[in-house]
């Protein structure tokens, strides 16, 4: 037989003004199990915890039931009290008498009457409650940022000073990321190579930073503390200890037809090629679909060029395994294909760009030099339209495009429309726009300056078509405060598409099992309270993957999770919650229901060696790993079986108190 | 047809530890009362509740059953009420089949912050359970002797 | 004159949201017909939203518009003006008892020629 | 088509394909059939008629642990069955690698029952050509339809196609009446409260917890039954009550809800004729129009409507809109 204490607290005469305390204390006495029953005035008081601990060492109590305040304010206190007396924490059981009976019932025979009952229905769960211990795990002291654009090596950085190892993923040849494309930024115009560039070389020169790129993450297994990460380093076909970053071989090969991704596209580069000048690590990569070597067995030009021998054509992927504590996802963003959109004529004509197009195009280091060029014929251009809100903030049910607004485009278009109309005072800017959307600091006078100061065409309304009519292209559109329609006879026309996550996030969010939303931006563990942590544990979210955001605002989130990472990794192992989901072996069906609920992947199954009385072999069943299991319950309701069982709110438990409720 | 003024309705309120439990503190902490005939039991996220642990609250002589959770998109867990949501349609359209009364059943999103909702909407509930009057189809004899 | 079609008699008619515009006017931008008209497909949709109907059913701008669909191709909302445009059409004809025919007369009147849309339109508009 | 099934089975044996046979053989009565394991000296004992209503997937979960490495067993799959076979390859009851499934055509088969209720008795034989039947009784030869006597079952057939097999044997037949299968349960929903509350009294209090539906049910394949297991507090071998009868009613078809395959094997199978494939069939219509038309075991790896959500999904209080208190 169980002994079980209970303790009736008056909290004054919060609880006793309308419970007759000593009346349920009484009561309580003659229930089954309960061997000791008493009141005072402040249970939570030195005294009466006390008491508590007092009668647990002379009735050897195995359960306390302490009929109180609200469980979310003293549960904690109590528990402490039990395990100073020895008693199992998890053998503890409040009684919420004062937020749900005391304060909310006038009538004292009433309000006694539900203290009772409460207090039954406690006393009948701690009978059903079992010493729960936390478990611990580890914690491997290294973190990755899968993602090295501004957003990854921000948070590398800010990981990697605070003395912990920082791997950076990356899956194209060098780290900078979009921002490494910018030409200028808002609201400042500075220069974006000039503030990245020094940070990509700060991560490359970082004792505790490791870079590899042109990776790709191919696996993750375990949990928050214990991730194991299979990364396939891509064979560069050139020896990275050797390989100067000269650029000879990229000078010299014969093969032209590769489409320079670092210019958007927009001009070729060599077969063998280093993304960009200042590229980190400055190493060349061969692109193996180009090559003439790897195409028809000959050529070799950079072989005989390379006078550090570099050049490796049978160089293989390299599989890279590791174990990490956290894991930061950094994939940001790309623009959306502009060719939905083509009534805008993007495939149309070459002089109707995206607005990252458009970035490389204005960039000294872009395919026209810092020039601004039409792309179709390389003439200076005199009128350019720009057109926002391409392909954001759609109606779900309408043919394409996104539902939210990209949030940047506003920014990024008026910052365009200056540097035109900066450099080029001759050239005519128009900017169709619905909204002009700038909250942040000194954004709106950044949009106010491009209007008064730059002399911008500002038209409210939205472009209808765009169509090539010879060397121009005709700009239909609405201006709604003329109500007119007009006819714009542009050189070149300018979208600022909306951005989209980064094709390679859903695939890294399923390895994760870290949440997303119909859009593929990760999921925060809170919107407002948590918004750096994926809810599964471990899994922190940096930059544009999340949402869209500028420079600044991605900059600020990579520090925050990156102290959200020194501060998982400076523990030296994890206590979890002992409330966790368990299942029991000899009746699991195998059926993987389970798995498919569970929000945190903490379920796996095993082929597993099963002895039971009715039962004797392998069989599939599940497995929930206790640092993993948040305790939500969600995979025991699933379970036809009961087989899956949650600890601390057992099924048994909870029928236990419906029972004693409904008596 | 004898009225019974002593009868009083039995209510079993399942909430979830992070809101709507909270919810319920702060009704209280508000001074804002509801029927003594509900008594909570806490769980840690909607999705806990089994229908068995409903049926049993018939069984043994509850007239209502309701849930109470965080509101849609704000679980403390992500997903749970969404699957609660889903799982409690379908039991409360099963036994409304079965010629149950769906007004002895429901589900009300409460959050931490809602404590007003919470009495409003547990008296609304009791109001409702008490008009409705004893449950006497999903009951067990067995349990009602005493 | 007053018609008594309210928005909502046009917003059944038309199943359209006119809620869901956000006034870009995209739909005006596309629309071939802009210039032939007095009220412009954005309009069109805030004259409906705000009650304006009386006004649309009188001006010639509703016939104006061809039901080429750019603008519900286009529309990044999917309010769908041209919708909302036969809607108000429909409400015109079916308000003033115009029709001097009735459903039984258009077999009478059919040739082999005639598309079978508009056959099929003849019927909808005569049965009202 | 049982001679050339036969024929088949013998030769896939040969091949070694598989060492034994999931197929029916004859029971107690000529009409009956029931499951069987059979070894190639068995075969003999095959059967394939009119009469093999009983679904056969669920035999394979218990046979899967004995089967060695690379060894597969033969199972035959009406076009019915194969939705259940396919669920229970997506709840990994049911490995497919270790199954050589052949699909056997199916021209609906008979409920003899159906005959007996046309004041036909003492039945010792029926003769099958085509849809004519020639019931041979103590008192003579009777004449019936064939198509009038298929089981319920059959009349809302799902199709007659294999959703899963390794090879196809034999012709089906459409039996579908083309008649709403939800049409029972929409009369229900159409009756008044009371109408339906002494409507399932009268059914459920019928039952005698033999367990039959829940042996057959194909979803209902749990290692241990809640209702076995003295640890869940519902533990209940015999429904002593009425709350009792409705609790295992329930609790069943709601585990079994996004997961049955509406096979209808419940309600062929119930000695008292409980329909009880009304209950599930409830749940799916509530699954097809609340969340969108699903059909559990068209393929496998779907994940069920209950195991699902939407961030829109309807809220519970629908119920109550619906407005069928009344």
């Amino acid at each position: 037989m169980q002994k079980i204490g209970v303790f009736v607290c008056w909290c004054g005469s919060n609880i006793a003004a309308t419970v007759d305390v000593k009346a349920v204390a009484n009561a309580m006495r003659s229930e089954p199990g309960v061997v000791f029953s008493t009141d005072y005035q402040y249970m939570c008081s030195e005294n009466g915890q006390n008491l508590i601990k007092d009668a647990i060492r002379d009735y050897k109590l195995d359960g306390i039931v302490v009929c109180s305040c609200s469980p979310r304010m003293h549960e904690a206190t109590f528990r402490k009290t039990a395990m100073a007396a020895g008693l199992n924490p998890y053998m503890v059981e409040i009684a919420n008498i004062r937020e749900q009976c005391s304060w909310i019932h006038k009538d004292m025979p009433e309000g006694t009457e539900k203290a009772m009952v409460l207090a039954r229905a406690a006393i009948a769960k701690v009978k059903k409650n079992a010493p729960l211990t936390a478990g611990t795990s580890p914690v491997t002291k290294r973190a990755l940022v899968i993602g090295g654009g501004i957003a990854g090596i921000q948070t590398a950085l800010d990981v990697a000073d605070a003395g912990y190892e920082v791997d950076i993923v990356e899956k194209s040849p060098t780290i900078g990321g979009r921002m490494a494309q910018l030409d200028k930024t808002f609201p400042t115009l500075d220069c974006a190579a000039c503030i990245l560039t020094p940070k990509m070389v700060e991560a490359n020169q970082h004792e505790k930073i490791n870079l590899i790129t042109y990776s790709e993450l191919e696996n993750v297994s375990g949990f928050v503390g214990n991730f194991t990460a299979r990364i396939r380093k891509k064979a560069r076909h050139v020896d990275e200890k050797k390989c100067t970053g000269c650029g000879v071989c990229t000078e010299k090969c014969p093969s032209r037809k590769g489409l320079n991704e670092f210019n958007m596209g927009l001009n070729t580069r060599g077969a063998i090629y280093i993304p960009f000048a200042q590229a980190i690590p400055n190493l060349a990569v061969i692109d193996t679909s180009n090559c003439i070597h790897f195409k028809t067995g000959k050529c070799g030009i950079c072989e005989k060029n390379c006078s550090a021998g570099a050049i490796k054509f049978d160089q293989e992927d390299e599989i890279i395994e590791r174990k990490y504590g956290a894991i930061v996802v950094a994939t940001g963003f790309k623009p959306i294909d502009a060719s939905y959109f083509d009534e805008y004529a993007y495939t149309q004509s070459k002089d109707v760009v995206t607005s990252l197009e458009f970035e490389r195009l204005m960039n000294a280091a872009g395919p026209s030099k810092g020039v601004l060029v039409r792309p179709s014929d390389g003439e200076h251009p005199h009128d350019i339209t720009f057109i926002q809100c391409v392909g954001s903030r759609c109606s779900h049910d309408a043919t394409k495009g996104k539902e939210y607004c990209s949030k940047i485009c506003c920014m990024y278009t008026a910052k365009h429309a200056m540097l035109v109309r900066e450099k080029y005072p001759d050239v005519n800017v128009h900017v169709f726009y619905i909204d002009v959307r700038t909250p942040g600091k000194n954004f709106d006078e950044f949009y106010r300056r491009a209007v008064e100061q730059y002399d911008v065409d500002y038209i409210k309304g939205m472009v209808g078509k765009v169509t090539v009519e010879g060397k121009k292209l005709h700009v239909q559109g609405s201006s709604l405060l003329s109500n007119d329609q007009l006819h714009i006879y542009s050189d070149m026309v300018v979208l600022a598409t909306a951005i989209e996550p980064d094709p390679t996030a859903r695939s890294i969010g399923t390895m994760l099992t870290a949440s997303m939303d119909t859009n593929d931006f990760f999921t925060e563990a809170h919107p407002k309270l948590r918004p750096v942590e994926s809810p599964t544990a471990g899994i922190f979210l940096s930059g544009v993957c999340q949402g869209p955001k500028d420079i600044p605002e991605t900059v600020a989130q990579a520090g925050a999770a990156a102290s959200k990472v020194i501060g998982l990794l400076s523990k030296n192992e994890l206590v979890g919650n002992p409330c966790v989901a368990h299942a029991n072996e000899l009746l699991c069906n195998g059926c993987s229901q389970c798995e498919r609920v569970c929000p945190y992947g903490a379920i796996t199954y095993v082929e597993k060696e099963v002895r039971g009385p009715e039962f004797r072999g392998v069989k599939r069943v599940a497995q929930v790993n206790e640092a993993v299991c948040q305790g939500c319950g969600a995979c025991t309701v699933t379970c036809p079986s009961t087989a899956m069982d949650l600890k601390g709110f057992s099924n048994n438990q909870i029928i236990a108190e419906v029972d004693a409720i409904c008596r | 047809m004898p009225v019974n003024t002593e009868w009083k309705p039995k209510i079993v309120a399942f909430c979830c530890n992070w809101c709507s439990y909270a919810g319920a503190d702060l009704a209280g902490s508000s001074r804002l009362a509801y029927p003594a005939d509900v008594k909570i039991i806490r769980i840690p996220c909607s999705c806990r509740l089994n229908p068995l642990f409903i049926l049993r609250a018939f069984q043994r002589g509850a007239d209502g059953v309701i849930l109470c959770g965080c509101h849609p998109g704000d679980c403390h867990y992500s997903t749970g009420n969404y699957y609660a949501r889903r799982r409690m349609t379908l039991l409360f359209s099963m036994l409304n089949y079965l010629g149950i009364d769906s007004r002895r059943t429901r589900v009300e999103w409460v959050s931490a912050a809602e404590g007003a909702k919470f009495a409003a909407t547990m008296n609304d509930f009791a109001k409702t359970i008490t008009e409705l009057g004893e449950n006497v189809k999903l009951g067990d004899l067995r349990c009602k002797e005493n | 004159m007053s018609n008594n079609i309210t928005t909502e008699d046009i917003l059944r008619i038309s199943g359209v949201d006119t809620r869901k515009c956000m006034f870009c006017g995209k739909c005006s931008g596309t629309c071939p017909a802009f210039d032939e008209m007095e009220y412009h497909p954005h309009q069109f949709v805030y004259m409906v939203q705000w009650g304006m109907i009386d006004k649309l059913m009188e001006s010639k701008s509703i016939y104006k518009c061809l039901t080429c669909f750019a603008c519900l191709e286009r529309c990044p909302r999917n309010v769908q003006p041209a919708k909302l445009i036969e809607a108000v059409r429909q409400a015109v004809i079916r308000q003033q008892g115009m029709n001097h025919m009735t459903e039984n007369d258009i077999p009478g009147l059919l040739e082999d020629k005639l598309p079978q849309q508009a056959i099929v339109s003849a019927m909808r508009k005569y049965k009202k | 088509m049982q001679r050339e099934l036969i024929e088949r089975l013998n030769a896939l044996i040969g091949e070694g394909v598989g060492k034994r046979v999931l197929g029916w053989k004859r029971g107690e009565f000529f009409y009956d059939t029931e499951p069987a394991i059979l070894a190639a000296d068995q075969l003999d004992e095959l059967v394939y008629d009119s009469f093999c209503g009983p679904n056969l997937s669920k035999y394979l979960i218990q046979e899967m642990p004995k089967l060695g490495e690379g060894e597969k067993i033969i199972a035959l799959i009406k076009p019915c069955d194969s939705y259940s076979f396919n669920q229970l390859c997506t709840e990994h009851r049911i490995n497919k690698d270790k199954v050589y499934v052949i699909g056997v055509g199916c021209k609906g088969k008979i409920d003899v029952d159906k005959i007996r209720a046309r004041g036909i008795t003492g039945i010792t034989g029926i003769d099958v050509d085509g849809d004519a039947l020639t019931v041979h009784t103590l008192y003579g030869d009777e004449q019936v339809n064939r198509k009038e006597v298929l089981l319920n079952k059959c009349l809302s057939c799902k199709g007659k196609e294999h959703r899963v097999f390794d090879e196809q044997i034999g012709e089906s037949e459409e039996t579908s009446t083309g008649d709403d299968r939800f049409d029972m349960v929409k009369k229900l929903e159409a009756m008044s409260a009371e109408e339906r509350f002494a409507f399932w009294r009268g059914e459920l209090s019928k039952c005698i917890r033999c367990n039959a539906c829940r042996n057959v049910c194909p979803a209902c394949s749990c290692v241990k039954c809640v209702f076995d297991n003295p640890n869940t507090g519902v533990q209940n071998k015999a429904a002593a009550d009425d709350f009792e009868e409705n609790l295992f009613h329930i609790i069943r078809a709601f585990h079994v809800a996004g997961r049955c395959t509406d096979c209808g094997e419940c309600s062929r199978v119930c000695p008292q004729g409980i329909p009880l494939h009304l209950l599930n069939r409830k749940f799916i219509s509530d699954i097809d129009e609340l969340y969108g038309e699903y059909q559990a075991g068209e393929e496998v790896g779907q994940r069920h409507p209950v195991i699902n959500y939407t961030q829109g999904d309807c809220e519970p209080s629908i119920v109550h809109e619906r407005g069928s208190n009344a």
